[in-house]
């Protein structure tokens, strides 16, 4: 078999194969023992060329509808955000993507001063003392969040707001499942019981109710699950007064315009950095950010870049604190993670130089402008109802006058791509819908949008 | 090579811009009126405000000063650098494909469900198993997916006492990591003579309160573990699950399957075995199959294919639930899903083999210049030690220092553990021979110069970006950001 | 006016002008007539932004039917063939894209060294002693090698066959309209009156008729442009016998399989490199080669490089032989050619190097099998009829029964293109249709073609 | 920088295959049956044998062995080498432009007739001309257009006695080359002494005999022609045609335009002034615009709006034909037609007067330091002599070779030719001040080096791949391929 990648010609092999004194290629796998080695070739469709590959493909991408041909309204975690070209083409050199994790600092100085400003840019946003280089996803970085909450105080409860995405907190309920921590899911205000203002935020009485001195942690997502802004100070308190840390959720969009989880009294801070330069992808990769005030430091779970001198004095950059991690310490490691999310967090430290304070701010005010106007343009159309009453951003929820089920296969005919059935995962909820509109989103689609949304609850031919 | 020494904050020009957004086209909201006060940023954060040009110039410079496989030859040991083939990353960013939200309808995503579907196919059929998932976002993710899968089986049975798992301790670091971090108690045996697990010490400890045994396999020495099926047989005898590190699959691709071997559940990592690139840290993916007792354990979702068309099943009553987000890396899948298209079942088996002979020949043109503690015909890897040089004051370090000087990425060193100046040596299958015959000189001579002239090699490297860099200053006093 | 491509921000400029020493940026302009000045802002549309933009050519590309989307059976000089992956990736570098020519040889190794490749590359091709950096496409390195052997025996007559490429033909017409130069065409054998074998190349009886002692050059393609071999040899002679020069325009994929012009007896060898790597672009850029033998060396247009040494005796490419161009002689260079294709002669040399000895040839065996594959299945069908009979390669002549125009409108709602319509150049060939079959083509694709072809011209309901 | 010495040929091994290709699908075709002998390849061309690893690195390798626009700053005078916006990149790589046929039927091309429509449209706004040909690949190759045009115009005239074509000593090396070319003879006028065209000189030439009269303007020297409405009244009033070399529109957009200084023809350059790059060398884009008048005589096809249809037109009787195949350099053009696109008049008036002020910034800044010959507010660029320096023996090489050592490339040097030891100066609009400083600074040592240690300058470039290279020797005895 010849391949294109495999630079071996036949007679090389044998050259090689006698130089190492072997008779066959197969002489070389003789430590396997014989009933094992596969007598046939392995049940895989045939090779195909890079041009059929390609073919391929296109006739399988032709069987999706993508968020280009689409206009997306699909949020709930994932954002399909502006992405500045130039991303692109910085994360396509290859010394970068064709690179490992930096150990040789010497030759990596590029991924490594790369993450030191991801690192300081992830702080500055969340207003925090450290960042790590990034984790898999923002789930996972509740996860590990949890952890070291819970080995910092010893304390083996932890306290989850409803409204955090329902998506992490199916990922904290399997890992956490044997680890002798439990979860507390804490409420969100309904409308009916609550001063206008409130409702779809955590509700405070009942997180109260839940605190005790075994709470390790809180942990909360501002702007939460249905894009309400969380009151992350008064939270904070209530963390405070019980010595439980104050773990914090957030969108680093909304951080350009929102005060930092950092200065509002969490201890860390940790999310879904995908919105900042990089695509949806189908949900993976993601980029999960990790953040934390100064105690938490060389707690922290994942690789770390710290900034130190060459032996001639120069600034440099190399991996550091490793004594926490696993290829060292093996079992009495932090964290088992080995491998992060370099490249996604070179396009979040692209995106984020690129955008700048200005254009950061710019990007979250388009988001709320243009949420806030899908919002009362859909109410208007008096085919859907208010569900909360507390500020939003980017997203919020509504109930139209029929399934969002069915809503969304009729937006689909129309090439849109329709909110999010809150109905599965919020039994009270029952027939809402989370709508996100990015500044990507013109006013001609969501006209288009509100027009379509009210004709097809209208039951109207559309 | 450009000396610029700055941060890009330490470029930010009070008002400059880089970036062209539409202009705002709805009503704007007035911020102090919609929000409360206090939920209102009152200090910027400091990013930088640098132009287009700006960022362009500062992380191609930067791109610059870092070394992937395209630059030359990469023989890290455990990380499989091969060459990663152009087209897949053309194939990966088909905004058909990747401009896709993973919350829309499955109707209206079939194409990228039938890949994932296919995936664990073609994945199931590599490891010989019965379904994979994709979702873990690495091996050591793929790993604790895998313990969390042995725990809720022995909880299913309801044998709590299961507790330990056993590694060797010739398994790679993420394997005890992982397994304490699931829950367990983390049993190491030892190595015998020939680098292979100790079937006796493994004998004297296994009872009814092993939950499983974690095999890395080639391990850590590049070793195949001869008495595999040996293994496999007592650990099932005594009711433990057989977990199977599959990240050196590149050794034995169609070669031989973890699942013949008697393992329940086994990881692959796209990002070494699969071509994938590892983006200088990540991301990566770490699939993992299981045999079929195991498949209802598996995290949700399981994509099923019902009448031609492909639907994420979610009712998996005894599913561990989920271990991350969505369906897993799917950018990182598509691209090993392009490499095990283009290269079929002889191909991936071509792989292994030249793969394996690469190492193998490098091994024996080291052999009477390097102490190999376990010299016998290696797999993809093996490990050397620069003990001898040790002697005349040169460590594997300063070897690899050396190496940078000569553009090549050194092999991994001081791993694994268990072999003093660990030199482990992974060339991968894309590596031409001229390439190895090149390493095997420079590393011939700096035995030589080992001997002859030790302080010749302290000082390098001489020809990169920086010198040696003070890591210990590093971790003692940590500077993790930049501040204003 | 604000924009991410203008570093300078208000307060910058207010210094350097201050530091310039004049009041405003008006005031710069000083030395532009008053009354030039102009008053108000040009007319164009409103700047989009990146995003705005790419939706915007989105939105023209689907007015388009692209060789993507559609099987293409067009040829006549530019070829959809399969480029390899690697190509794009290599020319996407920017320390090659973003350069300009290569003025400072240390820091311009990487394009230097590149074009001395493809320099080797064109001349083990064509058979030459050497070959030029590029120049704007094979239509203007016709032109340059007909000046070129004009200058170099004096002579003012040029003999082109009507088998070279019309596009050809025309700017040789129109750049030579004022040069002194007369252009003679010589036409081809027809069915007709020629022995099997032999029609649709150049008819040597009438080359023989207009050679003279003035004959400068004579200039022929092969395969032609009805895809059709012509015999160098043989025409090689007739030239050499009066002195004439003779110019061959070469398809640089065919010489995989084909004997060289060199070989053959051409002295000048040009041509379009197009199919070597590059997309057709809609016709633009393309990749004119120019390739000759010794004597001519020194007189050849455009930039060359060299290999040369440096300081330390290490070897090293430069430009040469300067001396002929426009920057230093003026109106007494050689050619008037500053800028060339160097971009497109990196694709082709990338290319050329992924297919190596072994992959050209496959790719032109593929175009052989897949065109006589398609030229048999259309004349089984007995709707198209024969027009030549010599032997082609890729690329034939056929008639079908009913008109191309209206032909390829029917393929057109197939999704398939269709190939070129003779009439409008050849109109002895009217109603004649020339069809372009490359490797990229599938046996599944070429039989779609033929079975709609076939029920298009019977007229049925396709 | 890896130091790799060998050509892709010396990397070959027999054998050894990089390509992937689809299998043959259909009946093999027997050459030797089907071709006469005599047309069959005996000895196969030398093309390498090596694998896509081995080519991908090879040309990486290449790569990190030049400096582009993206590497930092390029004031290469003449040449505006601005930075070229990542975007355009994109859009033309869009499959639906870019994988066109030019011979598809019209009807099927429409979104690339639009395209070309309005570039023309555009183009002809910003040079205040009629109409616009994109036919051109280069400037060049537009002057020749433009001259092919000037010499139907007066032929059309039966007007045939107009023979010649002034140029002036500050214009471009390719106006009389091209002037040359189109069968014209070529007048030199000098320039004044404050570096325009000296309009006595000019007056004195003037007769039935002039074809036409060509300026760069700004002229190479940086400057703009002060009494261009009185010399382009001259020479209309003679009978002869005006022609604009417009490669230097970066000064003026928006500003001011050839057609209304009463110029008939005029080029742009796409790959300087519209931001696209130049590729190591091309391809570039030389459209130009003509008045009313000389419609008729424009390249063949012109594209026409009819009914909101974009229709190529042939039938113009009076055309001069085509200058090259099919539309042009429409890669290019898309590229140019994006940045006009996105920068709009107000956005394409501040590039001029950001590259203009940019321009006069240096100039200021290093008066005191080295001799400006013409040294009076110039416009996108400036020329300055190393005369002064010359004196110790530091040629304007010698500091060109100096600043590649400083990461920077060096400006144009020894041309225009009316300068000595000229260095022309472009820093262009999309250079940060920061970056216009530290040149400043580097130049300003340079130049007291050259004072105080001339001898330290002369073995520069001590940092790059290759040292001062033998230009003489490479001319002397060509070496133009390489040979087995
Ligand atoms: C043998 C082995 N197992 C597990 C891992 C962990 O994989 P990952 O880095 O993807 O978490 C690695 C990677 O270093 C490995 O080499
Ligand atoms: C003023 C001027 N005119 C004409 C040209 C020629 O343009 P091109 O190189 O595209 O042929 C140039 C380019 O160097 C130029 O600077």
């Amino acid at each position: 078999m010849k391949s294109s990648y495999i630079p071996m010609t036949r007679q090389q092999q044998e050259a090689m194969l006698s130089a190492v004194g072997v008779e066959s290629l197969e002489e070389l796998f003789s430590a396997i023992p014989e009933e094992l080695r596969l007598k046939k070739d392995l049940n895989l469709p045939k090779p195909l060329s890079e041009y059929e590959l390609k073919k391929h493909m296109n006739t399988l991408a032709r069987k999706n509808s993508d968020a280009c041909e689409n206009i997306c309204f699909l949020g709930a975690g994932v954002y399909d955000h502006i992405i500045p070209s130039a991303v692109k083409h910085i994360i396509s050199r290859q010394e970068f993507y064709t690179a490992y994790t930096p150990y040789q600092p010497e030759i990596s100085q590029g991924v490594l001063q790369s993450i030191f400003e991801y690192q300081t840019m992830i702080a500055e946003l969340t207003g925090m003392d450290a960042a790590n280089a990034s984790l898999y996803d923002g789930a996972t970085a509740l996860y590990e969040a949890v952890l070291l909450a819970s080995r910092f105080n010893g304390r083996k409860e932890v306290l989850v707001a409803r409204s955090v995405n329902p998506e992490y907190r199916k990922v904290l309920h399997s890992a956490l499942k044997y680890s002798g921590i439990t979860i507390k899911e804490v409420d969100f205000n309904k409308e009916e019981n609550n001063p206008a203002g409130k409702s779809g935020t955590i509700d405070l009485k009942k997180l109260q109710d839940k605190l005790s001195k075994d709470t390790a942690a809180i942990a909360i997502q501002s702007p939460n699950f249905f894009g309400i802004l969380e009151d992350i100070k008064a939270i904070s308190q209530k963390a405070k007064e019980v010595g439980a840390l104050l773990i914090a959720v957030c969108d680093p969009i909304s951080l350009g315009v929102f005060e930092s989880p950092g200065v509002l009294g969490a201890d860390i801070a940790v999310g879904e950095a995908q919105p900042l330069g990089n695509p949806m992808n189908f949900g993976g990769p993601l980029l999960g950010y990790f953040a934390v005030k100064s105690p938490f430091i060389r707690r922290m779970p994942g690789r770390i870049a710290g900034e130190t001198t060459d032996s001639q004095g120069r600034r440099g950059f190399v991996l550091t604190l490793q004594a926490r991690e696993q290829h060292i310490r093996r079992e009495k490691a932090t964290s088992n993670i080995c491998t992060n999310q370099a490249l996604c967090a070179l396009a979040a430290v692209s995106y984020l130089s690129l955008m700048g304070k200005k254009g950061l701010k710019e990007v979250a005010s388009q988001c709320i402008n243009k949420s806030v106007y899908t919002y009362k343009s859909l109410l208007e159309t008096g085919q859907v109802s208010q569900v909360f009453s507390a500020p939003f951003f980017r997203e919020f929820v509504v109930k139209p006058k029929i399934k969002p089920s069915v809503l969304n296969e009729a937006l689909s005919a129309e090439k849109i791509i329709g909110g999010y059935d809150l109905t599965a995962e919020y039994p009270e909820l029952e027939g809402c819908w989370l709508v996100a509109v990015t500044e990507k989103r013109s006013m001609e689609e969501i006209k288009h949008f509100v027009n379509k949304v009210n004709s097809i609850c209208q039951g109207g031919d559309y | 090579m450009i000396r610029d020494e700055k941060l890009i904050f330490e470029k930010s020009v009070e008002g400059r811009i880089g970036y062209s957004l539409p202009e705002n086209d709805v009503p704007k909201v007035d911020l102090e009126a919609f929000y409360p006060d206090e939920f209102l940023r009152k200090t910027d954060p400091e990013l930088p405000e640098v132009s287009e040009v700006d960022v362009i110039r500062h992380y191609t410079n930067l791109s610059k000063r870092n070394y992937g496989v395209d630059s030359g030859f990469y023989p890290l040991g455990s990380c499989t650098m091969k060459y990663n083939p152009k087209i897949n990353e053309d194939i990966a960013s088909i905004e058909g494909l990747a401009q896709m939200h993973p919350l829309q309808d499955p109707q209206s995503a079939q194409g990228n469900l039938e890949i994932l579907y296919n995936m664990d196919r073609y994945l199931s059929e590599i490891l010989g198993m019965e379904r994979v998932t994709l979702q873990p976002a690495a091996g050591a993710h793929g790993e604790m997916t895998g313990l969390m899968i042995i725990k809720a089986y022995h909880m299913h049975r309801n044998d709590s006492k299961r507790v330990k798992i056993i590694v060797p301790d010739s398994s790679h670091g993420t394997n005890p990591a992982s397994a304490a971090l699931a829950g367990f108690e983390v049993v190491h045996i030892p190595s015998d003579e020939r680098g292979c697990v100790d079937i006796k010490a493994l004998e004297s400890i296994l009872d009814d309160t092993v939950a499983g045994l974690m095999l890395t396999n080639p391990n850590t020495l590049g070793l195949f573990e001869e008495d595999i099926l040996k293994i496999s047989k007592m650990v099932h005898a005594c009711g433990g699950l057989l977990y199977y590190d599959g990240a050196n699959m590149n050794a034995i691709m169609g070669i031989a399957r973890p699942g013949d071997m008697g393992f329940d559940i086994a990881h692959v990592n796209l990002h070494k075995t699969f071509s994938t690139p590892h983006g200088g840290g990540g991301p990566g993916s770490g699939p993992i199959g299981v045999i079929k007792e195991l498949v209802p354990f598996l995290p949700v979702p399981v994509i099923e294919k019902v009448n031609d068309s492909f639907v994420p099943d979610y009712d998996r009553p005894l599913s561990i639930g989920k271990v991350k987000s969505f369906y897993g890396n799917f950018g990182v899948i598509l691209r090993a899903y392009s490499y095990i298209r283009t290269m079929g079942a002889q191909g991936l088996k071509a792989v292994s083999q030249a793969a394996v002979l690469n190492a193998n020949y490098i091994r024996k043109k080291l052999e009477d210049y390097y102490e190999i503690p376990y010299n016998r015909t290696c797999m993809h890897e093996f490990v050397l030690s620069a003990q001898k040089q040790a002697k005349s004051g040169v460590t594997a370090l300063d070897i690899a220092k050396n190496l940078l000087d000569e553009g090549i990425h050194p092999p991994t060193i001081y791993f694994p553990l268990i072999v003093q100046e660990a030199m482990m040596i992974e060339p991968t299958e894309t590596e031409s021979p001229e390439t190895l015959d090149n390493f095997i000189e420079i590393m011939r001579q700096l035995a030589v110069k080992a001997q002859d002239d030790p302080e010749s090699l302290k000082n390098a490297p001489k020809t990169t970006y920086v010198s040696r860099l003070d890591e210990v200053k590093a971790a003692r006093t940590p500077v993790l950001r930049w501040k204003k």
